[in-house]
């Protein structure tokens, strides 16, 4: 016998305002009211508060993402997709992404930097590509602290943990400790994959009678928002607290890229999207809004790993190592033997459809129906108040001022001591940067590089933000950031072809702090101008404060560029007694 | 000579091995998957680092299994060569083909960086190109390559020659610094660092290259002895 | 002296694909009738006659035992030195 | 069916470098009266009725234990199908 489920009714919804502990304002319920044409149910409110909260739309941040420019002669794929996509000549293109598994690993260090590594790995081959390299960004307090050092100690082996497993080198990155990251650290990681032109996939839901299929992990109760749950006015559910906390698999993951990787090219393959934040719900919506088309979908269907699962908590588990295909009608079995060479199992969970709906039906009933455009295409967007901080004018009525230095030995002694600059082996050391056999430039210089097999060509990678600079003056420090990533590129020989970004911050809804968010991405667009380096993609991290203190403004920026001839790498090392040293520019 | 390469699901350096075998040696290699039952037509069989079956409970229980190790176990019956690197190392262990077991690094993390190695002995079918005691640098990238053995074993070890290299500078507390073993035939070698990330200047050096041009001088000594 | 053991186990819902994998080495290895594996810590203290159960507690919580995803439980035994 | 829990732990006379690490830890902390510390794996299987012990056995000397480092114990449990 089915459990009596007990979810709040649509009414209570409303009159409890049920929505508000889903992080949806009055306001967007009404727009929710509106756009349905009725009361949405617990399910659909629930799909509404994932697609619309800011990770998934970027309410907040579309306003100032509109600044970046986003095309360029070898751009071939701009922000929108799962990862922006760069010619590097030959057919060739090299695809990558950056995002931020912030809160996550505040929680559990190692599995949320473990998953944060997974994520950014499944949007690069779910565009078809087989990742090369992993990069990351890494932010925290003071070391010194049990707290701390056991942040920064989980986090790296999150991190190694994952990549080493999958077998993808991580071959550089940053760390840098500050007060301001004490209660919240940063956790952001790169992904990069090289792909060959035709093979670029689009996360499309084309033709009515294509199934849908589901690969990779059962899905848990992992990931679902505690707080929703939390409530008591949800009466005599007494289940114990549900645990929010996501384990990485990368063995599974493992196994999913040599599946996908192997399907793409496929005939019988029409789309694929992995299912990042907002699983089922965002993957599904998302396909089948670009495709102008609907999906129903068979909850009952759906590999899961707990019993008596809601509707509910399947559409928003954010369980790992899951992807999305939509695979030609009446040729899934040819899938279906590829994924099973892996050990896997392509599961048929739905049907793509004519009108343009997100249809679900559960143990034999319509539960959900909701219009897809809603979901993924018309979240409010806001443009929220800005004021310029006090802290900002108070620095810039301040008289300039050059520190005079007395001993010059134990000044440089004393900065080299400082954590943020002394070297990082002790990081990169747990991570196999050499996995592959491409890895030219390891950890240690100025950017890594990784060749193109089979070329005579290389890649070259950093990523770069000091938010020290950004907090002080927050359009130059966005500046500065691409201009020292871009330095940092051309150093080691190349030439910068793009980025990818991400922006975190703090609260937006303070407008001192969106005053900060404007003014770095302003300074960012403008260096991205005058550099030619567009940005194809990246990912917002708001609200990162803990105890209402936010982090310095930290827009972190991975670039990627490009060398022709392996010949022209080069290292920041020195290599002999007797060379000469130059100084370039001002 | 025709290399076979097996893929286990999780291996990682697979790719590695081919390349080092096609680019780098300009021989033949396969990839073999771990559900194939036959190795017939290869000379030689490499078992490639990673992570088979994600080295959940300890690194290669569970490859060891998998239906190709059964005809791994008569292919070195047969006396070829074969050699297992990194997990490849620990898988062969795990089988019982060669003797001692691989646990957690002294330093419990995870360690990638370039070492020193000795060759400890140079008269084995993977080692001949190299000169007696000759120190190579050679890439190392594990958690789980502290080499144990009892007392008997480690002084069946020395007595046989078994130990074909060592650590200049230990890295992980393996017992008397081993680094690689072979069996007592010394037709299979298992090692913890990658000779096979050492084949191009480009990317490592090349002092992992007389491995593998040992192999196939042997490999070509031995199929003419037998023929 | 007390042997203290301490049984570590990740909380029912949250996955272990530690588990996983082995439960398919062991099918794969002819042992149908597994249905489910979980893979836990099995920790093992030797410690001074004065610890108290409030004490181990705490070791298990600050140290031990990753709350946020493992659940504990503990034995304490008296042994007698040599 | 039945809940086997098998306790894995290394032997006696081989070094265990995490539970020297973890009891640096608890001492750190200020659980001065640690002397020792040994971390093993704790593996719970759900398997059928079935199951004999021999079975069980031959489960852990094949798969679950590595015996050239490792001792195991097993208890077994009947439980009730939900
Ligand atoms: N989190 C990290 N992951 C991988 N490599 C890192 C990380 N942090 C720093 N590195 C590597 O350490 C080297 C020095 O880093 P850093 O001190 O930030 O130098 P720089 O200021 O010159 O960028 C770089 O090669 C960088 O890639």
């Amino acid at each position: 016998m089915l459990k009596q489920q007990s979810e709040p009714t649509m009414e209570q919804i409303q009159e409890q305002r049920i929505y508000a502990t889903m992080g949806l304002s009055d306001a967007e319920y009404e727009m929710v009211v509106n756009l349905l044409g009725r009361q949405p149910n617990y399910t659909e409110i629930g799909l509404f508060s994932v697609m619309w909260s800011e990770h998934c739309s970027y309410k907040t941040s579309k306003p100032v993402l509109r600044q970046f420019p986003t095309t360029g002669p070898r751009v071939l794929q701009g922000p929108g997709e799962g990862a922006g996509v760069v010619d590097i000549g030959d057919n060739q293109a090299v695809v990558f992404k950056i995002e931020s598994h912030n809160h996550p690993s505040a929680v559990e260090p190692y599995q949320g930097a473990a998953t944060g590594v997974g994520g950014i790995i499944r949007d690069i081959f779910s565009m078809g590509a087989r990742p090369v390299a992993l990069m990351n960004s890494l932010r925290f307090g003071h070391l010194g602290t049990p707290r701390v050092n056991q942040l920064f100690e989980q986090v790296v082996a999150g991190i190694a943990g994952y990549g080493n497993c999958v077998g993808i080198p991580t071959i550089g990155g940053e760390v840098g400790f500050d007060h301001s990251y004490e209660g919240n650290p940063l956790v952001n990681a790169m992904c990069i994959g090289l792909i060959n032109h035709e093979d670029i996939q689009k996360g499309l839901a084309k033709g009515a009678g294509n199934s849908v299929m589901y690969v990779g992990a059962a899905t848990g109760r992992d990931g679902i928002h505690g707080a929703t749950f939390a409530s008591e006015d949800l009466g005599e559910d007494t289940e114990a607290k549900r645990p929010a906390v996501q384990v990485g698999d990368p063995f599974m993951e493992k196994l999913l890229i040599e599946a996908c990787l192997e399907i793409v090219g496929h005939p019988a393959l029409v789309g694929m999207q992995d299912m990042g934040a907002a699983g089922l719900t965002s993957s599904s919506a998302e396909m089948a809004s670009k495709a102008g088309m609907g999906i129903e979908m068979h909850l009952d269907d759906v590999p899961q790993r707990e019993t008596d699962m809601t509707a509910y908590e399947m559409m928003l588990s954010e369980s790992q190592e899951r992807m999305l295909l939509v695979v030609e009608r009446g040729r899934e079995a040819e899938i279906e033997a590829i994924v099973s060479k892996w050990g896997l199992h392509a599961v048929h969970v739905g049907e793509v459809i004519d009108e343009k709906v997100l249809r679900l039906v559960h143990h034999g009933k319509i539960v959900t129906e909701v219009p897809v455009d809603a979901l993924a295409e018309e979240a409010p967007v806001y443009d929220k108040p800005s004021r310029v901080p006090a802290y900002y004018e108070a620095f810039q009525a301040m008289e300039e001022t050059l520190p005079v230095v007395e001993d010059v030995v134990e000044t440089w002694r004393a900065l080299l001591k400082q954590p943020t600059i002394a070297s990082k082996r002790w990081v990169y050391d747990q991570y196999d940067h050499m996995v592959q056999t491409s890895t030219v430039v390891a950890p240690g210089s100025d950017a890594a590089v990784i060749r193109v097999r089979g070329t005579n060509k290389a890649l070259a990678m950093t990523t770069d933000c000091n938010s020290r600079f950004v907090y002080l003056d927050p359009f130059v420090g966005g500046q500065i950031a691409v201009a020292e990533a871009a330095r940092n590129i051309v150093a080691s020989g190349a030439t910068p072809l793009a980025i990818t970004d991400c922006l975190n911050f703090g609260n937006p809804d303070k407008p001192e702090g969106f005053w900060q968010l404007q003014q770095a991405t302003a300074g960012m667009a403008e260096a991205c101008r005058v550099l030619e380096t567009p940005v194809i993609g990246g990912n917002v991290s708001l609200y990162n404060e803990s105890a209402g203190k936010a982090v310095h403004p930290t827009p972190v920026v991975g670039m990627v560029g490009l060398h022709e001839q392996t010949e022209w790498i080069t290292t920041q090392h020195v290599k002999q007694a007797g060379d000469a040293v130059y100084v370039l520019g001002e | 000579m025709k290399f076979a390469v097996i893929v286990f699901p999780g291996s990682n350096c697979d790719l590695d091995m081919y390349h080092a075998v096609k680019d780098a040696l300009g021989e033949e290699a396969d990839y073999v998957f771990h559900t194939e039952t036959s190795l017939e037509g290869y000379d030689s069989v490499l078992l490639p680092g990673g992570f088979s079956y994600g080295d959940y409970l300890r690194c290669g229980a569970i490859a060891q299994f998998s239906p190709i190790m059964e005809e791994v176990k008569r292919f070195a019956a047969e006396g070829k060569t074969v050699l297992g690197v990194c997990n490849g190392f620990q898988i062969l262990v795990e089988a019982g083909l060669l003797p001692g077991v691989l646990h957690r690094n002294t330093g419990l993390k995870f360690m990638c960086r370039t070492v020193e190695l000795k060759v400890e002995n140079n008269e084995t079918r993977f080692t001949s190109d190299y000169a007696a005691q000759e120190t190579i640098t050679i890439p190392i990238a594990h958690g789980e390559g502290n080499y144990y053995c009892d007392d008997a074993t480690y002084a069946m070890l020395q007595t046989n020659r078994q130990i074909a290299f060592t650590y200049a500078d230990n890295p992980n507390g393996s017992r008397g610094d081993i680094a690689g073993i072979t069996n007592k035939a010394g037709n299979v070698l298992g090692m913890m660092p990658h000779p096979e990330r050492a084949v191009e200047l480009l990317t490592g050096g090349t002092d992992g290259l007389k491995l593998f041009t040992s192999l196939v001088k042997q490999g070509a000594h031995h199929v003419k002895t037998t023929v | 002296m007390k042997k203290v053991t301490v049984a570590v186990a990740l909380r029912e819902s949250i996955l272990d694909p530690q588990g996983v994998a082995v439960k398919g080495g062991l099918v794969q290895l002819g042992f149908a009738g597994v249905e489910e594996v979980r893979i836990g810590k099995r920790i093992e203290l030797l410690v001074a006659d004065e610890t108290t159960d409030t004490m181990i507690h705490e070791m298990c919580q600050k140290l031990l035992v990753n709350t946020v995803m493992e659940d504990y439980r503990f034995d304490v035994e008296e042994v007698t030195t040599v």
